[in-house]
């Protein structure tokens, strides 16, 4: 007579729902080839890491050559997860505002690209590279005619002292400080503390104007990389007139072939055509798409969801800095269509697995350690072969002097660790060395490289205390000279196209101080004296300085365990045109691309 | 009721700034600050000197709390530029202000809220007061296990599923944004209908069990009986006597549930990539943004204690016998 | 005089219609433990403008009678059987909406705890109005007067200011007039008291049986009032049952009952009264026991257990059937009509002076 | 007539009913409730569920013995392991539904290749326990503070109320990540590691000090509504002192409540601590999470399911029977509802 229990009826519903919730997703996972064999990465990469040509006039001169089936018109989207922080060109050094710099500044030299990638610095409001006098001390630029901001300014050589000038005032702090130290020295604030806004300047001994045309720099030693460090996105012009100093990071003047139409930090950014750039003075940039529109705080996964569904608005959308996430890899090889719109290529960043010599002072250990460590597992957590590549020596792929077969720890023919000789090594080391203190950044990405790391050390017979440092100040903390860790993880990537950018910011032993970039605290005469000989020498010829000096530190010194080559892989929408991989700002080249149709 | 009002405004205000100096402190013991962070990788002390001058870390921290706290009230002057009353500071990521980037985002937590609140209090209630009044029916059995199995879901696996099936494979619906309802209310209702719809289910399990629960307690009352007694129908006494004793419980949990929301749902906003409150928070706390973090949590905190008031106000309103207190 | 008619086992000859007529009334509820048979065969009758008064200990089914009455009862765990006509209408087999026509119209109950009848959600003046504009179909204006009336009229004073108060602001007694003021809104042609004056002080109790009283005068309605309490009882009603485990065990008028009783449950009830007049140190006589279980009630006499006489009747007739409940003034009881005589006067009468 | 029915079997005989009547009504509420659970086999069923899923968690050593796998090697990428691949190059298990074979009886974790099963029984145990022991505490807080609010009432009731509201504002998701470092920097050797119980302890207290609140209002606004009513004024007129009333009176009223709440928050709260994982202030990577494996899987809805599946599954049956367990035991205890 009673009912049953009505309990017991809307359990047996309910298992059935769960039930259900077992997908149906059974194929079976054979590991089919992923197309991604690193010997053709490595030779393209070659061509990237060809020394750098200096152009003369000729080569700086517009207009750029036509982009192949380009045509005008259409907007183009770009998603970012991060909002960008700085748009004030003296505050940019990382590189996602970089980009944007591309379309929005110009400066007084620029890199170009050709189609077989060789690079090459050319002028951009300079008539040239640069034309080097007094051993290479003196440097003279000459600005080309007819070259305006958006506001219809002509760009004069004040306009130049400007930019570097205001440099020095405080409100400046985020940019990169390379000239400004060759200028005035280590504090150089204290030469111009008002950046040239009280009237006063810097003396003509160290920058002179003489004309409206020509600017003058006067160094104490020679900078033979002075055009390359013009062409970074922290030096580009910044017109006298148009300087509201701290509100110029909101809105600044555009000289480039794009202008800021409106932009809402962290949300939306709106580009327009800059009526006022004359294609005819610039030999790399184009003005294709009416107009670019950036959306931020989208995630790299819904990116590349979106992507590779090229639903709608998607399909004229491309990626800033963010690439394919590690999870969806196999999704955007798998499938022919999309993976046909991919660009990828070499990061300029070398991974490495970083001695604190102050700490790790036996050679022995640190040897066993590199046999040991297992790079395999560790690009498995950045997602596999697309994410990074094994690294055998300091120097990474896109640089100048890369030497893809110098391996003297036999990284290529056992990327996942060469556990007996690791063991054969430490035979004579006493227990207590083999405590080793390991200090990871406490992100997601930080906790799988622990893991990786602490299973590979274990297994040699390490005894490894893993220490979690907050992932926001990581690079903070492990900078400080007394830092109670042994090894770290540390990312380093070259500036632009030269050695001196790698070795010196990390292996120069007169630097080694609170805060500075040499985390291992190497202090070796012998590689200090290379250091000092290269920084005089041209390009070409420092090349073979380097090349000694990588040499001895990996084989003698072993500062550090070279892990992995960091690779970038962007997806973009069916209607881009012009997509091709940036070697110089391992990002996707977007001053080439249009919108089809 | 006027001066219970007052008393608890006054308490509200007092909590407000042990919130405010609650967070503050707490961000300022955090081993770094945002100066260490933008300070980046080759960070001289000198570079970390200049970046903490420029912002103002450089002074005493009560100092800085004082500035941040007057703010409020009588607005500040910057650098870039005067910041009126409700001042929050500036932010040290973004350079604009936080108050004006909240309200650039408030409409979408916003809309959030109010629109996944429509759905599980019309929904959730819904389902909850019929199945108590068709008690045993299958209807009360659907309704239950329907709910206990959603109520078991969460967020980030309904999520991509959803939008598996709605955007990316099918592309029936265009990818969740927030358009504002001033220039398209049906592009703003489209947008942002699937992530209110998802929000809102894992809610609506919660509030037609609660429903249920309460309703069927109610309906055990002697007053409702007398109700009966008077002829009046089935329907009448279910929803002018059983409802009302029934919404004390599920206003408290409501009240609860709304100001959270309010506050920023940081998983959906993730899930659906939208820019909300939530993402706020995160960003600040990522950035080490004091001054963003500090101005979106007490706007968090405004909104819970605003709607504690109201719920308390609401007893009031139900049940005539609870006097404020 | 009343015209009670027949015993439950004899089926019910339709006598003269009677305004409400119980015909062997059975109402069990399913529970876990078991079936509790809450009503077990109840007949009687109320005529109208006369009050029934209904007497029995917690437990004997009084409430549940007359909520199934009034259909009040939860179908999903309970079962009715059985007839009741009220004023020719069939009231168990009736459908849920002619039911809600009669109650608060025909019909009208008056609860016994008036803190948890009145809703506290609502004012008493809406509360009021409610059945009154739902059955006469009357404005908010005529129902506010309406209700204003019957409040000054149940002794409320100033009712227009106490008609917008809430219920948690009545006293008790208070409460208890305004729901009778609720009852009798649309003048109905039946009234169940369920022990409308037990939460009251004896002043308030006297005051609201006097307007129970001419309230009846007035309207002419029926009344059944259930009480425990014999003294309220005595002046209240016209005739007289005793219910037990269920069942009705005594019947008659009061004057009869009261003043003859023929059945050891009447006179267990009687004797432990406390008299006005009687000796303070004499001790009062409850009944020994506790009323029975109605999940397995005890066999034949449910009183047996309890009933102090069960060996002057030979053999095991007590425990083995059931006594029926003759006609008209009866009680149902196995001693012989001489036996309940002789022993009431001999031992009952003399306690009850 | 009526034969009395056969409830229990020493009532089979006719015996004496006045006896018999005595057995029924002698139980307390306490065995009444227990009666009643034990009829309720939907209950019964899912009590055992729940109960089995402890013991799993305890025995989780002694399973993965069998299952011959541990949570801890990352059978992917070891080179002792190198002739038997488990992982394609992008990291994704090989084989059927993510790697189901016979040494991996749920297959194996993308990009790791560590035993699921084995994580997933050892997750359990850090995650149920921990729950538990979180949940406990903040049922104990939250009730003395709601009763105490509710019943006293005026002032207390006045300021329990501000207390709850700073709480109920407070930065929680700001707290956990700066209360960590600092709590560890203060008690642990910066070059010694964390123990994970130093973890778990101070995970316990930021999820007790952050977690009390919704349980006092719920407690709180019941008890407002009981201390109306007429038995506590009873209780109050025949003398009995504060705390007996609470104690005897208002907490059998309240626990209803209470326990409808427990069996909602132990799930929530795994899926916190979770969270607190993913933000770093958690367990520590090696250390298994059942929240975190259940999280981590949700970004392979698509490349992985069987990752989601087994976790998943597992914690929405957990979830389902504590939730069923919790219907029972508060219709077995609310004598009023009924069925």
């Amino acid at each position: 007579m009673k009912p049953i229990s009505s309990r017991r009826a809307r359990a047996i519903v309910v298992a059935l729902a769960a039930g259900s919730l077992a997908l149906t997703a059974c194929s079976k996972n054979d590991g089919g080839d992923s197309g991604a064999d690193s010997k053709k990465d490595q030779k393209e990469a070659s061509v990237q890491s060809k020394a750098v040509t200096y152009a003369d006039a000729a080569g700086s001169t517009g207009p750029a050559a036509e982009v192949p089936g380009a045509k005008p018109g259409g907007t183009i989207n770009v998603y970012q997860e991060a909002g960008l922080s700085h748009l004030d060109p003296g505050q940019i050094y990382v590189s996602d505002a970089g980009q944007v710099a591309n379309l929005l500044f110009r400066r007084l030299t620029q890199f170009k690209e050709d189609d077989k990638g060789n690079v090459s610095v050319v002028g951009d409001l300079a008539t040239d590279s640069g034309k080097a006098s007094d051993g290479g001390k003196t440097w003279t630029f000459t600005l080309k005619d007819g070259v305006k901001d958006q506001n219809g300014n002509a760009i004069t050589s004040a306009d130049i002292r400007h930019t570097v000038e205001r440099q020095y005032a405080k409100f400046i702090f985020d940019g990169p400080t390379y000239l400004q130290t060759w200028l005035s020295g280590a504090d150089y604030r204290k030469a111009l503390p008002n950046g040239g806004f009280d009237g006063k300047h810097l003396p003509d001994s160290v920058l002179a104007t003489p004309d409206d045309k020509t600017v003058v720099f006067h160094f104490d030693t020679a900078r033979p990389d002075l055009p390359q460090t013009l062409a970074m996105a922290g030096y580009a012009v910044v017109p006298a007139k148009g300087d509201t100093k701290e509100k110029y990071d909101k809105a600044p003047v555009a000289t480039g072939p794009y202008k800021i139409v409106s932009n809402k930090v962290g949300k939306e950014l709106v580009l327009a055509k800059n009526t006022n750039w004359d294609p005819k003075t610039d030999s790399v940039r184009h003005q294709y798409a009416n107009g670019f529109d950036f959306q931020f705080g989208i995630t790299e996964s819904t990116q590349t969801k979106r992507l590779i569904a090229d639903q709608g608005e998607d399909k004229n959308a491309i990626q800033l800095t963010g690439g394919v996430e590690a999870t969806q890899i196999q999704d955007v090889i798998g499938n022919a269509a999309v993976s046909k719109r991919t660009v990828k290529g070499y990061q300029p960043y070398v991974m490495q697995l970083t001695f604190n010599l102050d700490r790790v002072k036996d050679l022995k250990v640190r040897q066993a350690i590199t046999y040991a460590v297992n790079s395999k597992s560790l690009i498995a957590g950045e997602g596999g072969a697309y994410g990074g590549d094994v690294a055998p020596n300091y120097f990474a792929p896109t640089l100048p002097g890369y030497e893809a077969t110098y391996d003297p720890y036999g990284r290529l023919k056992m990327p996942q660790g060469n556990i007996a000789k690791a063991k054969e090594i430490l035979k004579g080391v006493p227990a207590a060395e083999k405590k080793v203190v390991f200090a990871y950044s406490n992100s997601e990405a930080g906790q799988k490289r622990k893991v990786a790391i602490e299973d590979a050390l274990t297994k040699v017979g390490f005894n490894v205390v893993s220490k979690e440092v907050d992932s926001a100040s990581y690079y903070e903390q492990i900078g400080k000279l007394n830092n109670p860790y042994d090894l770290y993880i540390t990312g380093w990537g070259q500036d632009w196209p030269s050695a001196g950018t790698v070795i010196t910011p990390i292996y120069d032993g007169t630097q080694v101080a609170d805060g500075s970039s040499n985390y291992s605290h190497v202090k070796d005469p012998k590689v200090d004296a290379l250091i000092k000989k290269a920084l005089t020498q041209d390009p070409t010829a420092a090349a073979a300085t380097w090349k000694e000096a990588q040499h001895y530190l990996l084989e003698k010194v072993l500062p550090a365990a070279p892990l992995w080559y960091t690779k970038q892989f962007q997806l973009s929408g069916s209607n881009i045109g012009g997509a091709r991989y940036g070697s110089v700002s391992s990002l996707i080249d977007i001053n080439r691309l249009f919108v089809k149709s | 009721m006027f001066q219970f009002i007052i008393r608890r405004t006054v308490g509200a205000l007092v909590t407000l700034i042990l919130i405010g100096a609650a967070t503050f402190f707490l961000f300022v013991a955090a081993p770094s600050d945002y100066a260490s962070l933008a300070c980046g990788k080759d960070c001289s002390p000198a570079r970390l000197e200049d970046i903490r001058q420029a912002l103002g870390l450089n002074l005493p921290i009560h100092q800085q709390f004082w500035d941040f706290m007057s703010g409020i009230v009588m607005g500040r002057d910057f650098p870039t530029g005067h910041c009126s009353a409700p001042c929050l500071g500036q932010s040290f990521y973004s350079g604009d202000m936080v108050w004006s980037t909240i309200m650039d985002r408030f409409p979408t937590t916003l809309t959030l809220t109010v629109g996944g609140a429509v759905v599980f209090v019309i929904v959730g209630i819904g389902a909850g007061m019929i199945a108590a009044y068709r008690r045993g029916t299958m209807v009360d059995k659907v309704a239950t296990s329907v709910s206990m199995v959603l109520s078991s879901f969460q967020i980030y696996v309904l999520g991509p599923l959803v939008l598996l099936i709605f955007v990316y494979s099918t592309g029936w619906m265009d990818n969740p944004a927030y358009h504002p309802i001033t220039d398209d209310p049906w592009k703003w209702f489209t947008g942002l209908l699937l992530p209110v719809l998802v929000m809102s289910t894992i809610f609506t399990a919660q509030y037609t069990r609660m429903a249920r629960s309460s309703m069927i307690e109610q309906l055990a009352e002697e007053h409702v009986r007398t109700a009966r007694a008077k002829g009046m129908s089935n329907r009448y006494v279910f929803f002018r006597y059983a409802w009302r004793g029934s919404m004390i419980p599920i206003v408290t949990v409501l009240g609860i549930d709304i100001s959270s929301m309010l506050g920023g749902a940081v998983v959906t906003e993730l899930t659906f990539s939208l820019q909300g409150i939530g993402r706020l928070a995160v960003d600040g706390a990522v950035h080490k943004d004091l001054p963003l973090t500090m101005g979106v949590m007490l706007f968090g905190a405004f909104f819970i204690l605003i709607v504690n008031i109201l719920t308390d106000i609401a007893y009031a309103y139900i049940d005539p016998r609870v006097r404020l207190s | 005089m009343t015209t009670l008619t027949k015993t439950e086992d004899a089926p019910a000859p339709t006598g003269p219609e009677s305004f409400l007529s119980v015909r062997d009334l059975k109402v069990q509820f399913s529970t876990e433990d078991g079936i509790v048979k809450a009503v077990d065969g109840l007949s009687f009758d109320v005529e109208r403008g006369k009050t029934l008064g209904i007497v029995g200990e917690s437990g004997s089914g009084k409430s549940v009678t007359n909520l199934t009455i009034l259909g009040l009862h939860n179908p999903r765990t309970s079962t009715v059987d059985g007839e009741i006509v009220l004023d020719g209408k069939e009231l168990v087999t009736a459908t849920e909406r002619e039911l809600e026509q009669l109650r608060g119209n025909k019909m009208a109950m008056i609860f016994q705890d008036p803190l948890t009848a009145l809703s506290p959600f609502y004012t008493v003046g809406r509360q009021l109005s409610e059945p009154f504009m739902k059955h006469r179909g009357a404005s908010k204006k005529e129902a506010k007067d309406r209700a204003i009336q019957l409040l000054e009229k149940v002794g409320i004073p100033q009712p227009k200011a106490r008609f917008d108060d809430y219920p948690h602001q009545f006293s008790g007694g208070m409460r208890q007039r305004a729901m009778i003021a609720m009852a009798l809104m649309c003048d109905p042609e039946l009234l169940i008291a369920d022990e409308p004056t037990t939460a009251l002080d004896v002043t308030v109790q006297a005051q609201i049986l006097d307007l129970l009283k001419d309230l009846q005068q007035e309207f002419g309605s029926a009344i059944i009032f259930i009480t425990h309490d014999l003294g309220v009882i005595s002046n209240m009603a016209d005739d007289l049952l005793v219910m037990y485990a269920g069942r009705a065990v005594e019947r008659g008028s009061v004057r009869e009952v009261l003043g003859a009783p023929k059945h050891p449950y009447t006179w267990g009830l009687l004797s432990s009264m406390p008299r006005l007049d009687g000796d303070i140190n004499e001790a009062l006589e409850p009944i020994p026991g506790s009323p029975p279980s109605l999940l397995n009630p005890p066999s034949g006499c449910p009183f047996h257990p309890r009933c102090a006489f069960k060996d002057e009747v030979p053999g095991t007739l007590c425990t083995d059937s059931r006594p029926p409940l003759g006609e008209g003034r009866a009680s149902a009881c196995h001693l012989t009509a001489e036996q309940k005589q002789t022993i009431f006067i001999d031992k009952i009468q003399p306690r009850l002076r | 007539m009526t034969s009395p029915v056969a409830l229990d079997p020493e009532l089979e005989s006719n015996a004496e009913p006045v006896k018999a009547e005595q057995k029924l009504e002698g139980r307390s509420p306490g065995q009444l409730m227990w009666q009643r659970f034990k009829r309720d086999r939907t209950g019964v069923v899912c009590a055992v569920v729940v109960i089995l899923y402890f013991v799993i968690a305890l025995a989780a050593p002694l399973l993965t013995k069998i299952s011959g796998t541990d949570p801890y090697t990352l059978y992917g990428q070891d080179p002792t392991y190198a002739d038997k691949p488990i992982l394609d190059q992008f990291g994704l298990p090989l084989g059927y539904f993510g790697g189901v074979s016979g040494s991996h009886w749920f297959g194996v974790e993308p990009q790791y290749g560590r035993d699921l099963f084995a994580m997933l029984v050892y997750g359990m145990r850090t995650s149920l326990f921990m729950a538990l022991g979180v949940t406990v505490l903040l049922m104990a807080t939250g009730v003395v503070i709601g009763l105490i609010g509710g019943y006293f009432g005026g002032r207390t009731d006045y300021w329990i109320g501000r207390v709850t509201d700073f709480f109920l504002s407070f930065p929680q998701q700001l707290f956990f990540i700066a209360f960590m470092p600092v709590v560890t920097a203060f008690f642990v050797d910066p070059r010694e590691a964390t123990p994970t119980y130093f973890r778990a302890l101070a995970m316990l207290i930021v999820l007790w000090l952050l977690g009390w609140m919704g349980m006092a209002r719920l407690v709180r606004s019941t008890v407002l509504s009981l201390r109306e009513r007429e038995f506590v004024e009873a209780a109050k007129v025949s003398g009995a002192s504060p705390w007996r009333i609470v104690r005897k009176e208002i907490l059998p009223n309240v626990v209803t409540p209470i326990l409808v709440q427990f069996t909602y928050s132990l799930p929530s709260t795994i899926l916190t601590i979770a969270f607190l994982s993913f933000a770093g202030v958690g367990f520590v990577e090696p250390t298994p999470d059942w929240g975190r494996l259940f999280a981590a899987a949700a970004n392979y809805t698509e490349q992985d399911p069987a990752f989601l599946f087994f976790p998943g599954l597992a914690l929405v049956i957990f979830v389902l029977a504590f939730n069923l367990l919790g219907d029972s035991v508060r219709d077995a205890f609310d004598p009023k509802s009924g069925r």
